[in-house]
């Protein structure tokens, strides 16, 4: 089994999520989180100059997925989030060893 | 000159304190409707009307709309800075209070309206080119429109148009103009994108609300300018009309989806423009139909408007253009005989007065629209009306005011 | 007819103004100590009655409560719709100030009445049932007890019960209300389940506190309904009993704990409560021992309260309901001889007031006990009390108002 | 003794309602600009002195202040407990409203001093030690000074000094004591140490304002006791002055950084803060240069102070204490024949007046810092006047009240 | 050394928390996340019809601990976080390669 | 590549940001935690007895980056992060998978 981690833009949340849907994907995790890029956030032009907002609001989607619709799971969401410019975001995909569904105690794929 | 009444000026003095906390009242109405991102920024557009206004009306802005008349059009220079407005009564207005008294009643109506009109263009408007409206608009639009309609020599008063506490110099002025500058400005970039761009936070919402409500009372019964059997008419008249028309769209909002909270409080807000224009001249058991009326009509006006690409994005020509309006002619309407000093409205008879302010209604938005356009387009022209893409996106509080509301920058 | 003053209008109007305050004052007092996902339902419930009490005092609440009376029991309908209700004075009532004035500060009451008891009913009963429930309190409780207290023809009045702004027909009458509902309802699911359930926002807390305070001046010292020795009296009493009942409550939750905030807040408003009844009656410096005595007697209440299985949520009942009780029997004995134009309290030896209050608290006791039960049984039994589990445990901000107070839905 | 005035009663009654309500604006002006765990701490200390002084205003700081003086110096006790003090007018003070409202008015403007002064101590001053210096500051500051300049009988008040409505009683007295308990006390231990330790709530800030701004009509121009000319032309110098500080504030802030919204606040409360000792006696076109002036002033003063180790923490001083000299010399330059029923001010040529200030000005900025320093270091070296390092850093709401603002407690 | 988030209704929270600490597991991590399952959340009906409430607030509780101690605190959850009802939540376990005490700058097992 | 989890005092991520950019760390993702130790929190004395503060909030931040950069990211933020106290807070390292970087499509090390 697979975590994969999106860190998108808030305003692309929700494109991502129907489109998630449509493919049967529908649980998911997902949270407020503060971030930045190589690029060190934004830079805004000021009266007194030049002034950088450093840390940008972002969400963070995590689902966890067998390993087999991992790639169709990152693949739409790279679809979905992809606006060209700097702060798109990034997807990590890292390894899980064990599930359980507490309803059930059902453990494996079944249980995701 | 007649003498000074301590009863009369106590009651005018606490009502002029009560329509200055609807600014901030209408910060926190307007406030809580946006994103966090643009908290503040929505905050701040009411807010420095207090400063802005309050800079001006004592320097120019009283004596244009109040002052001595050219032709019924504007008033001139004369009681610029003040000059001559002490603390003896005027012989013209509020003949029982200072006359200081009465100009600071009427500047906290000025505040409010330009206030007002900042809800159409919220998310998305620089502040700097919202501050040269506001001064533009004020000296342009506002103080003929005042003088036309209170001045004692404007030539809607002496036509007979009935506006008691400004459904047409308040509230249709603000909203007609709110819909023009959201017109000049396009919508926001997540408007209709599928993106929550709802209210933040819907208890402050509630707390503008209440504070309007309460700040309504200086407004409409501070209108009779006395403390006696006027303002107490006018009085109970504004709190029935807020009350029917807030139950109304509680039930319309329950009827299509839910009672919601924000509905309720647009509804009492709805119900107060409404009787503005009427509330001493109408029996106040007419604050039902009243708000009845205006809450149906706001409502239905509003979920039309959302299914276009205008976003006026805090329905300010929604619920003060169109409630404005439909107060204007239903004054014209119940207006009584016994409380206008007059021939009354419709119901007396006397359709005449309908004529009246069908025409005071349309030629305040008439002017309103065009001037409106006219300012906006130029400042668009020269600075622009809007902030950048990527300033949007992150939001006004930070790219204009360099500051976040909950503290939340890293 | 006696003339209209202008300065006793003036301060019934303000002092109108202010009560109606109270009750968005109140939505946030109770808004900020429930759940998150509660708190625009918890605001509604208060919210509301401004629209719909706003209406339906008008409409017969008026004629039943103060209209002319039949056998000291309730009024007729002859004020149907403000019929005869107009600029000029009552001649019974607030002699000195428009019958309208007298009228919408009345209905202020009862508003405020209707929304404290919801503070019982949080984050569990049904928007609907709430809603059914108000209309039938307020026809069948308070305006029949408002009438036998306050009518000049009611039976309690005229047997003598001194209540000068409130202590039985508001405070008493909603905190007894709000117990038996709560009985009805049953606890939150989560309540005492070691789940927390505490206040998301306490400064909202506190500008409710604030903002009832502010307002209970109107309350307490507009209950004078002139402007002067009377109503500076009972100001002072007012504030004084508020701040020694502040003070008290602070150190007490402090011997128990800490000085919180909410204790303190509480404190206040449990002062404001107990001095409601007394306020023109005693020396206002009686103030200080009514505030420490209505801060243990309501601290204690609640510590009780608290360890039984009774989720009467907002402690509405231990703050209105004892504090009321309280009150209402101090006033029997700190009345003084020189405020009541008459035989003053106990401590000028006139025991008899003691037990005419007595009786007055048993009575109304009883009454909103027993008809609170009745009238919630039969909506109980019909369209039933209580949301859903599921609704509950969602929340009733989305389940009942589909909305969410700081817009964090996805 | 001259008989009572209903209209000024009324206006005074709401004055005293609206100056009382300026302590939980200033508490939630505070609030606003502490960090999220110290949000209920910063409110609690205001909040607290509306329980506080008000019970010892009561017992004995009205008789110290105003009652019969010893010398000039401070007041007898025979007004203990308000003896002496009831529904007849003084025939000293406001001789046409009930003493006990005149009482009451005073006691709003002791509550919001002593609350003004905790600004300073914020986030990280014990809770049982504030308390216990504001009953000793009460008792050994406040009280003399106002005696002095506002008792008929006062040294400073014989000298000539003017303060409308307390300039020096109030702001220098509480801005002064502010920077000396500041300089005890020491910096927080988090101050210039790279971390964010800016405000967690600007609404909350904006709305203190409001009200602020709202409840000093009551402060300034209730303190004409009267309602008529002069409070209203007190009004309009209070609405001007803060209208241009504000604005003034805005465009300063603007020019440095960006047009902050917590900076438009803080100048319009700079801006009545100048006006305050001023508003009675100038002409109210006069608020513009002294708005002008004091965000100028105070402005810079901040700006200055915050490049040193004084953590000053929410600017008492550079805004109340710098504020209130600036307005207390303004005051002595632009002051009107007219309106002081003497030789005016500087612009009068009354060059006496201006010395008269500076000396009143002098020994209150001089006995407020000792005496500061005095109770301060006796508590320091008693109870000790900081928390403990662990507390500072866990925050004071939960150290010091047990409670968490948001509940966010697991 | 594993890591073991657990996503568990909120109002479970508190017994989970002290069935820990009685085992002897006191560090946690916890945050606040939105959530939902296969199920699309809840059902409500409403006047206009049925209205689903996709996203539902749940506790994120993340504990890191050794391998031996990974199935008792599994365990110890499941236990207490089952109610039986849709919206228990999941347990997800994966491995972890190092930990350092930032007070002490211990590593490994010490560490945790 | 390693994901580095560090979960430090909300005073000391000023310092840390500064130090991970000095050396050209600039991408990361922060939230907000509450977390308790071994020590379960704080104990502070009221009135009526001892009282403890069990969880304390903490920022966790996040930081994807190469095998090769992982320990110097490390010693950075432990460097930046001690005060010697109890509370300073642990670093977590897990093994990821893999990377995407949204706008451009790219994986692996160009994606970090
Ligand atoms: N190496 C990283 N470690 C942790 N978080 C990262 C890393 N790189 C990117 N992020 C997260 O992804 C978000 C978007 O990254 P960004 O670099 O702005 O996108 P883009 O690569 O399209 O410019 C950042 O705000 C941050 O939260
Ligand atoms: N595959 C998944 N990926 C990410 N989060 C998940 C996944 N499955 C469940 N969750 C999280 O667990 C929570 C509870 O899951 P849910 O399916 O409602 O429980 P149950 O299986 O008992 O019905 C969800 O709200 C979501 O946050
Ligand atoms: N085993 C663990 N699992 C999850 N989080 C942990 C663990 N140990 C520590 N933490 C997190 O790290 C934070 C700091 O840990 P703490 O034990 O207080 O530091 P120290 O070891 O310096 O005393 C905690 O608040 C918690 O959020």
């Amino acid at each position: 089994m697979k975590k994969i981690e999106a860190i998108v833009r808030e305003e692309r949340f929700h494109l991502i999520k129907i489109a998630l849907e449509e493919k049967g994907f529908i649980s998911m995790t997902v949270s407020d989180i503060m971030g930045r890029g190589k690029q060190r956030g934004i830079s805004l032009k000021w009266r007194v100059g030049e002034h950088r907002i450093e840390f940008l609001p972002k969400k963070k989607i995590e689902i966890f997925v067998e390993d087999k619709d991992c790639q169709i799971v990152v693949d739409t969401i790279i679809e979905r989030a992809k606006t060209g410019a700097v702060g798109d975001g990034k997807i990590f995909v890292s390894p899980v060893e064990e599930v359980y569904k507490i309803r059930t105690g059902e453990t494996g794929p079944e249980a995701i | 000159m007649s003498a000074i009444d301590t009863g009369n000026t106590a009651w005018m003095l606490i009502s002029t304190a009560l329509v200055m906390l609807m600014t901030p009242g209408l910060a926190f109405f307007y406030g809580g409707m946006v994103r966090r991102k643009n908290a503040l920024s929505t905050i701040m557009m009411s807010f420095m009307t207090l400063g802005l206004i309050g800079v001006l009306w004592v320097l120019y802005g009283y004596s244009l709309s109040f002052g001595p008349s050219m032709g019924g059009i504007i008033g001139d220079l004369s009681w610029f800075g003040l000059n001559g407005v002490g603390q003896d009564p005027s012989t013209i207005y509020a003949t029982t209070v200072p006359h200081l008294v009465f100009m600071a009643f009427q500047m906290m109506f000025a505040i409010i309206t330009v206030a007002l009109i900042t809800g159409a263009v919220v998310e998305r408007m620089k502040f700097s080119s919202i501050l040269v409206f506001a001064v533009a608009w004020f000296t342009l639009v506002y103080c003929p429109v005042a003088h036309w309609v209170w001045n004692s020599q404007g030539w809607l008063y002496k036509l007979g148009a009935l506006d008691f506490a400004g459904g047409t110099v308040v509230h249709i002025n603000a909203g007609v103009s709110a819909l023009a500058l959201a017109l000049l400005l396009g919508p926001r970039k997540d408007y209709h994108k599928g993106v929550n761009i709802g209210s933040h936070n819907v208890p402050f919402v509630v707390i503008g609300a209440g504070l309007l409500w309460f700040g309504w009372f200086g407004f409409n019964a501070g209108s009779a300018l006395t403390s006696g059997g006027l303002a107490a008419s006018a009085f109970v008249a504004t709190n029935t009309a807020a009350a029917a028309s807030a139950l109304t769209w509680m039930f319309l909002s329950w009827f299509f989806h839910r009672p919601t909270v924000s509905g309720i409080a647009t509804g009492a807000v709805a119900g107060l423009v409404a009787i503005t224009p009427a509330a001493g001249f109408v029996s106040p058991i007419m604050g039902i139909p009243i708000g009845i009326g205006v809450a149906l009509v706001c409502f239905f006006m509003m979920r039309l408007r959302n299914k276009t690409r205008i976003d006026e994005s805090l329905d300010v020509f929604a619920c003060h253009g169109m409630g404005g309006t439909f107060g204007a002619i239903a004054t014209g309407i119940f207006a009584s005989t016994a409380l206008t000093a007059g021939a009354g409205g419709l119901l007396n008879g006397n359709i005449k007065q309908v004529g009246i302010q069908l025409l005071a209604t349309v030629v305040v938005w008439g002017f309103a629209f065009i001037m409106t356009l006219g300012i906006g387009k130029v400042i668009d022209l020269t600075m622009g009306l809007r902030v950048s893409e990527t300033e949007e996106s992150i939001g006004l509080d930070i790219s204009q005011h360099g500051e976040s509301a909950y503290g939340d920058e890293l």
